[in-house]
């Protein structure tokens, strides 16, 4: 009985204990828990999706229905399960790559976390009251602004929410690799996933505003009458589809990128290799970035930009495939001529090789401007962003979570399960998406709620609804290992992987500060240096010394739920004005709690030398 | 162990021969067997793309699959410490030219059809013949300015000719595209008035869809492009320009029915020539092939639809009235005999696809 | 030495703002943000640009813009940029007093250019019925020139927090980079500024 | 040596205070420049000149007007202000793809 309760204690003051914390290692299993979870939710209606298009002529779900589970899923997948899982593996792994014992800025860390949970619930609850957005991922007006019922409301109001969440997320990152590199560790000594972050976290903040405005535009026309895609009243529809792509765009390069640098990483420990061009491979990460943002018209081709405009658009996109070809190269002849150990989080590296580089060959041939006037909105397109996203990013995603898991969680995922899980989602893979191009070019658009009898197209999607259910068993089998893992496979050494970046020179999992002292970086892959040269560990850079560390703090929940609160207001006022006290209130907890933080002096507190001592010395 | 490429094998030919059975689509909505000069065009460039594409992803292959199997870590060799290469500038400068040049030799194909596809010739002048199209949630009305002719849902276009349109929406966006004749082009509501051309090779019914999310019908947006001989086409013209919107059917159910419809449907349906109105222009309708693009022709199917159209295509405007089983069954009669030309898509010699 | 001490040295040293970690992070964080933030005003401009001609019935910016306000906004905004870098003038030689002074002006003068603005605003919705819905134009405009005056509300907000909050304390390595970031903000408005009346106002009165 | 250290640091204090007169300086020139900007641009607006001729002398004085703002009294001339500077380059290059896309590409 008293065990019962002291147990419950326990669990309270856990929960309490990540609703406050502002330990980036936290951050990341809340990142990774609730990115998770959105995944599976986003499989679900991918699952619905493929069971309603399985076979011709069903009514398995309605055609509204239809839609509003396209856009879930689209919308889902891209903001609310692969960006926090990317964010959960940045959070996990960059400040131990570059030696840094926190973030930049711990409390903002946090709040990014809490503000991406809320909007995404915000989104979410849309399901329980009355339809979910229901106008594609991309929301293009008028049809968005023209929908009935509060769908679109929601996903206005979630989306602002989280990508305020996202673009504080991508500052505190940006901030942490500038400021917070250990000695030694110059820019040309980040690891590959490290330098990835911080393009990423630089497209971010680039793309992200415009997504702000646009979504602030959409809400003024919905909720406040004004009228700027409003054709009647001399508002102009394809501002929005500029806006969009110009987020949306680079959206998918601050998908793909982190993947690269973990790709990079992974295939050179396995492969006992110094990453092959270093610094072209960074070069290219750069430029890829760069490029990111002159191309996004390249979705636009349809829309009567007119020919000038589209071969621009159309040539500039085409000049991706150059960097991007640098990487593949590059990860080829790191693997040539090394000894190449095929673990799990090697596999999925492996198979995203071939997988990844036919994704962005159907991407060169989308780009091809006016052969897309065959393949736009069709299932091509949809064959194409699902090769480069699964099997990139989700792929990525598999390979980092095998790779990094130890350091998150403190044990190595059991690798038989690993290969078991593997091998359905990536044959389920193929068989799903594969097809689909051949589907778009048969006269197959996307985002149809059903296709006819006599268009031969049933075969194709019967294949492709199959190899859906191969994924599913494939996630499925890694949530097992997950469990399985948790339970019965021992406790992770350091340095599980024989590893060559700075993360392995710290325990499986790293006390809360990280690095007892600061190690001294003498080059690139520091860890693989010192072990060249016999030493077990860093040379550190400092004597043993007090460690400042920030506190806690409710304050972000605090913030982001006042927001969650307004966002309903906002909403709703529209059918009541008393919905405008909710605004009120959520704005008041949110604006009070920004206040307190501003006012209260909050100046962390310190761990002594004498206590790192004392813990520090133990086996854990 | 197989090497992972022994592995990869029976997916790709899975999917593959898979393709094979179902052929590559239907004759008349496939783009890849073209039936039109956009079309044709546009598979040419696709043709080029796929084989740079085949080419580069065999090298990638060759070499992914060597490395893989030569340097897969093998018993014994635990300790072994592979030579720590930094790189190697020519090999890097080989792999960032060539990929430069395949791009070169894509782009410019590339710009060249984007611009003879925007291709918007004198109108009129040289007498070609320019239609304007507006997509509507969720059908398509046609309008031959020049003939002083509208029609919905079958658009008729003479083969061997360049047919100029011009497009635009009276609500949302849509997308026109009939894949084995020419590319699609968004139609936009508002000034944003986009064009583009339609040159069919040979005689047919070709299937068109609508390809830019629109609502819940959206995929329910079928129509048909009726391309006919110039002649055939010259006679449906002067067919159409003669219609008698007020001519009295024949039968005695058809009459009441012509007066059901003029009570309850008049006013969203026009007969005769017409703008785009809320629903489509039915002057032709007895020479339709589906109804409502979608259902097949035939009078239950028509009475059901007129009953019940939203459980037919969800979200669609065509609401409000109030006719009984019995005045729809006559309504069917009155539609189904308009017929007023000979040139139907039956009588297109290659209707090839229709079922 | 506890972290109490580490902020209030004997000594400031030259570059309060820079002199600790987290000052150094702010500063770089609070220059990230700008950059984002232009994007988001680009877009707005973007957007204002495309929907100027937009206009319904006699309300086109030639007939509604009058310079007179507007030059004296400006003059009040560029102003207050330099007091503003007066303040920080002070805040660099750790004269505490002064740079409230200077600060003090700063939101005088910002006060008057929002007073200025909302004066604008209810003239051109009472004399001409020129509102946020009347046309697309008039969304594009009060939505453009309005995000910059939330921008001076919290601006001003910002600073008058920080000059209560701080009157007892005085100047510290925790508060210094706060007051320079703000004012870093303020300028940023500024910039902001001066693309408004030049896009918006002079181009729109030359047509 | 105490007394050293605390006359070394009197010195180098003096010298930043006179860093600081010097940069108020520039700050002061450039607030001139600015403000005389604005009365030209205002000017000619007023006067009516010809618009083909005002357009771009409007833009480019803005232009200018921004640069004093942001490398004088926001110090991005300064050292330590590398990555600022990037971001703000990298800012500048989007907001400028995104005018011309607005302008040129969106019809009316
Ligand atoms: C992770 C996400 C991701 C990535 C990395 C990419 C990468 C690319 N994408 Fe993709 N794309 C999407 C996600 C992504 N895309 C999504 C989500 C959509 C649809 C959005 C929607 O409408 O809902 C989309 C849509 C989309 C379109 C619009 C299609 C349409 O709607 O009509 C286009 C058109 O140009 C395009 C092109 C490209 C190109 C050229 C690349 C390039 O970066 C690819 C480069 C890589 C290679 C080329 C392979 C390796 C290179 C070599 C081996 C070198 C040699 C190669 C050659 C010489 C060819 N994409
Ligand atoms: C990160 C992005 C991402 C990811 C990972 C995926 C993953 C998948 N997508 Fe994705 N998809 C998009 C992004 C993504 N998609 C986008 C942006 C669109 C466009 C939307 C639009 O048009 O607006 C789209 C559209 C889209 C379509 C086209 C719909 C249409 O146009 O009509 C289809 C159809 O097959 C599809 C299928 C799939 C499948 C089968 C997977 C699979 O890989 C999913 C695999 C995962 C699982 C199968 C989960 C397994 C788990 C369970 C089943 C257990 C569930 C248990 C609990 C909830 C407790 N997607
Ligand atoms: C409120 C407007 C409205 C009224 C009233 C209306 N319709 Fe319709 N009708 C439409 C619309 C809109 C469509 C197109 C539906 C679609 O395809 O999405 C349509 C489509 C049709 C079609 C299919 C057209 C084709 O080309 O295939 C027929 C037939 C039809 N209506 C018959 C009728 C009859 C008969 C009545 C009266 C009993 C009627 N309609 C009343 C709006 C209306
Ligand atoms: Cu019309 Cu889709
Ligand atoms: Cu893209």
């Amino acid at each position: 009985m008293s065990n019962a309760i002291a147990q419950q204690r326990g669990l309270a003051a856990a929960i309490w204990d990540y609703m406050t914390t502002v330990d980036h290692k936290k951050i990341a299993h809340l990142y990774l828990v609730s990115g998770g979870l959105f995944f599976l939710i986003g499989g679900l209606e991918a699952m619905i999706i493929r069971i309603q298009l399985m076979k011709p002529d069903n009514d398995f779900i309605s055609a509204g229905l239809y839609n509003e589970m396209i856009t879930m899923h689209g919308t889902t997948m891209i903001f609310l399960a692969a960006m926090p899982i990317i964010f959960a593996l940045m959070n996990a792994v960059v400040p131990l790559q570059i030696g840094a014992r926190d973030v930049a800025f711990p409390f903002l860390n946090s709040l990014g976390f809490w503000l991406f949970l809320f909007g995404g619930l915000l989104l979410n609850v849309s399901w329980f009251t009355g339809g979910a957005p229901d106008a594609g991922w991309t929301n293009y007006a008028p049809l968005s602004t023209t929908s009935p019922g509060h769908g679109i409301d929601y996903y206005v109001m979630g989306l602002q929410i989280s990508g305020a969440g996202t673009l504080i997320g991508g500052i505190n990152f940006l901030v942490t690799i500038i400021n917070m590199r250990a000695p030694g560790m110059t820019y040309m000594r980040m690891p590959l996933f490290t330098w990835t972050s911080f393009i990423t976290s630089t497209l971010i903040l680039f793309a992200f505003p415009a997504l702000t405005v646009g979504l602030f535009l959409m809400m003024f026309d919905r909720m406040f009458g004004s009228a700027f895609f409003d054709v009647t009243a001399g508002g102009n529809e394809i501002i929005w589809e500029h806006l969009f792509w110009i987020f949306g765009h680079p959206e998918v390069y601050i998908l793909i990128l982190p993947l690269f640098g973990a790709f990079s990483d992974i295939i050179s420990t396995f492969s006992k290799k110094r990453l092959f061009g270093y610094s072209a491979m960074v070069f290219a990460t750069v430029l890829i970035g760069f490029l990111g943002f002159m191309v996004w018209a390249h979705h636009m081709f349809t829309v009567g930009l007119g020919p000038i405009a589209n071969s621009i658009f159309a040539v500039s996109t085409m000049a991706i495939a150059v960097p991007t070809g640098i990487k593949i190269f590059n990860w080829l002849f790191t693997m040539w001529g090394g000894s190449i150990k095929m673990s799990a989080a090697m596999l999925w590296t492996v198979a995203f090789i071939p997988s990844f580089t036919i994704g962005g060959m159907t991407g060169v041939m989308l780009a091809s401007a006016a052969a897309d006037y065959q393949y736009h909105d069709t299932y091509f397109v949809v064959g194409h962003f699902h090769y480069v996203i699964v099997g990139g990013v989700v792929f990525g995603i598999f390979a980092a979570l095998h790779y990094w898991w130890p350091k998150m969680f403190g044990k190595v995922l059991n690798e038989k399960l690993g290969h078991w899980a593997f091998w359905p989602f990536f044959i389920g893979f193929h068989l799903t998406f594969f097809i689909q191009h051949f589907l778009g070019l048969m006269g197959m658009p996307r985002r149809y709620w059903t296709y006819f009898e006599g268009q031969s197209l049933a075969t194709g999607n019967m294949i492709s609804t199959v190899g859906a259910f191969f994924m599913a068993l494939g996630t499925l089998i890694f949530l097992y290992n997950v469990v399985y893992t948790a339970i019965k496979e021992p406790r992770a050494s350091a340095d599980p992987w024989d590893g060559r970046t700075l993360e392995w020179s710290i325990p499986s999992t790293p006390p809360f500060y990280n690095f007892k002292q600061t190690p001294l970086v003498r080059g690139l892959d520091p860890l693989w240096i010192e072990k060249m040269e016999g030493r077990k560990g860093i040379t550190p850079a400092e004597p043993l010394g007090d460690i400042h560390m920030p506190n806690g703090s409710i304050l972000p929940f605090l913030m982001s739920f006042g927001l969650f609160i307004a966002g309903f207001g906002f909403i709703y006022q529209v059918d009541h004005n008393a919905w405008f006290i909710a605004v009120a209130v959520g704005m008041g907890l949110t604006l009070g709690s920004m206040l307190t933080r501003s006012l209260k002096d909050d100046l962390g507190y310190h761990i002594h030398k004498e206590d790192l001592i004392e813990k520090g010395e133990g086996k854990e | 162990m197989i090497g992972l490429m022994g592995k990869l094998r029976p997916v790709f030919i899975f999917s593959v021969l898979a393709l094979f059975l179902a052929g590559c689509g239907e004759e008349n909505l496939s783009a890849l067997k073209p039936k039109g000069y956009g079309a044709e065009l546009l598979l040419d460039l696709m043709m080029i793309s796929i084989a740079i594409m085949l080419f580069v992803f065999v090298i990638v292959m060759a070499i992914y699959t060597f490395v893989l199997i030569r340097y897969r870590r093998k018993k014994g060799e635990e300790d072994f410490i592979p030579k720590q290469t930094e790189g190697n500038k020519s090999l890097e400068i080989i792999w960032t030219v060539i990929p430069i040049l395949l791009l070169l030799i894509l782009a410019v194909p590339t710009v060249q059809a984007t611009f003879d596809l925007a291709d918007e010739q004198p109108r009129s002048e040289d007498g070609s013949i320019t239609i304007e199209v507006t997509g509507n949630q969720y059908w398509w009305h046609f309008n031959y300015p020049d003939q002083e002719v509208s029609t919905s849902q079958d658009l008729y276009i003479p083969t061997g000719e360049r047919v100029y349109l011009d497009m635009t929406s009276s609500d949302v966006i849509h997308s026109f595209w009939v894949p084995s004749i020419a590319g699609k082009m968004d139609t936009n509501p508002g000034g944003n008035e986009n064009t583009m051309y339609l040159e069919a090779y040979e005689e047919g019914v070709y299937w068109g869809h609508c390809a830019e999310l629109c609502g819940p019908s959206h995929s329910l947006m079928d129509f048909r492009v009726v391309a006919v001989s110039s002649e055939e086409y010259d006679q449906w013209i002067s067919d159409m320009q003669n219609i008698d919107a007020e001519a009295t059917p024949e039968t005695a159910s058809a009459q009441d029915g012509k007066a059901a419809f003029e009570n309850s449907c008049m006013g969203c349906h026009a007969i005769g020539n017409s703008p785009a109105g809320v629903g489509p222009n039915l002057s032709n309708f007895g020479n339709r092939t589906k109804i409502a693009g979608i259902l097949d022709y035939n009078k239950e199917n028509l009475v059901d639809w007129i009953m019940n159209p939203d459980e037919i295509k969800p979200g669609n405007k065509m609401q409000g009235y109030n006719v009984s089983e019995e005045e729809a069954q006559q309504i069917a009669d009155y539609l189904m005999q308009l017929d007023h030309t000979e040139v139907t898509p039956e009588t297109v010699s290659n209707s090839s696809g229709e079922e | 030495m506890s972290q109490e001490d580490i902020l209030n040295p004997k000594q400031m040293p030259s570059d309060p703002e820079k002199a600790t970690p987290e000052g150094k992070n702010k500063f770089v964080g609070f220059w990230m943000f700008l950059g984002g933030e232009t994007v988001l005003f680009a877009s707005l401009f973007g957007t204002y640009l495309a929907l100027v001609r937009s206009t319904s019935g006699e309300n086109t910016p030639e007939n509604l813009f009058g310079l007179e306000l507007v030059f004296i906004m400006t003059m009040l905004l560029l102003t207050s940029s330099l007091t503003s870098v007066y303040a920080m003038y002070h805040m660099k030689n750790n004269d505490f007093k002064k740079m409230q002074l200077w600060l003090g002006i700063t939101v005088v003068l910002g006060l008057g250019f929002l007073g200025c603005e909302i004066y604008e605003f209810y003239h051109y919705i009472h004399e001409y019925g020129f509102t946020f819905r009347s046309s697309a134009f008039g969304s594009a405009f009060y939505t453009l020139v309005g995000f910059h005056g939330g921008h001076v509300v919290f601006g001003l907000s910002w600073f008058i927090a920080l000059m209560l909050r701080n009157r007892k304390r005085g100047l510290n390595l925790y508060n210094a980079p706060k007051y320079y970031i703000a004012s870093l903000y303020w300028h940023f408005i500024d910039v902001v500024w001066v693309f408004i009346f030049t896009v918006v106002y002079l181009l729109g009165k030359v047509g | 040596m105490e007394e050293n250290t605390s006359s070394a640091s009197r010195h180098k204090i003096d010298v930043h205070k006179k860093e600081h007169k010097e940069e108020m300086i520039h700050q002061v020139i450039s607030f001139i420049l600015m403000i005389l900007f604005t009365f030209i641009a205002f000017g000619m607006v007023v006067l009516e000149i010809s618009s083909y001729f005002v357009k771009p002398v409007l833009i480019l004085l803005a232009v200018i007007q921004v640069v004093f703002q942001l490398y004088y009294f926001m110090h991005m001339k300064n050292k330590g202000h590398f990555m600022p500077a990037m971001m703000m380059y990298g800012g500048l290059t989007v907001a400028f793809f995104t005018i011309i896309t607005f302008t040129t590409i969106i019809w009316w």
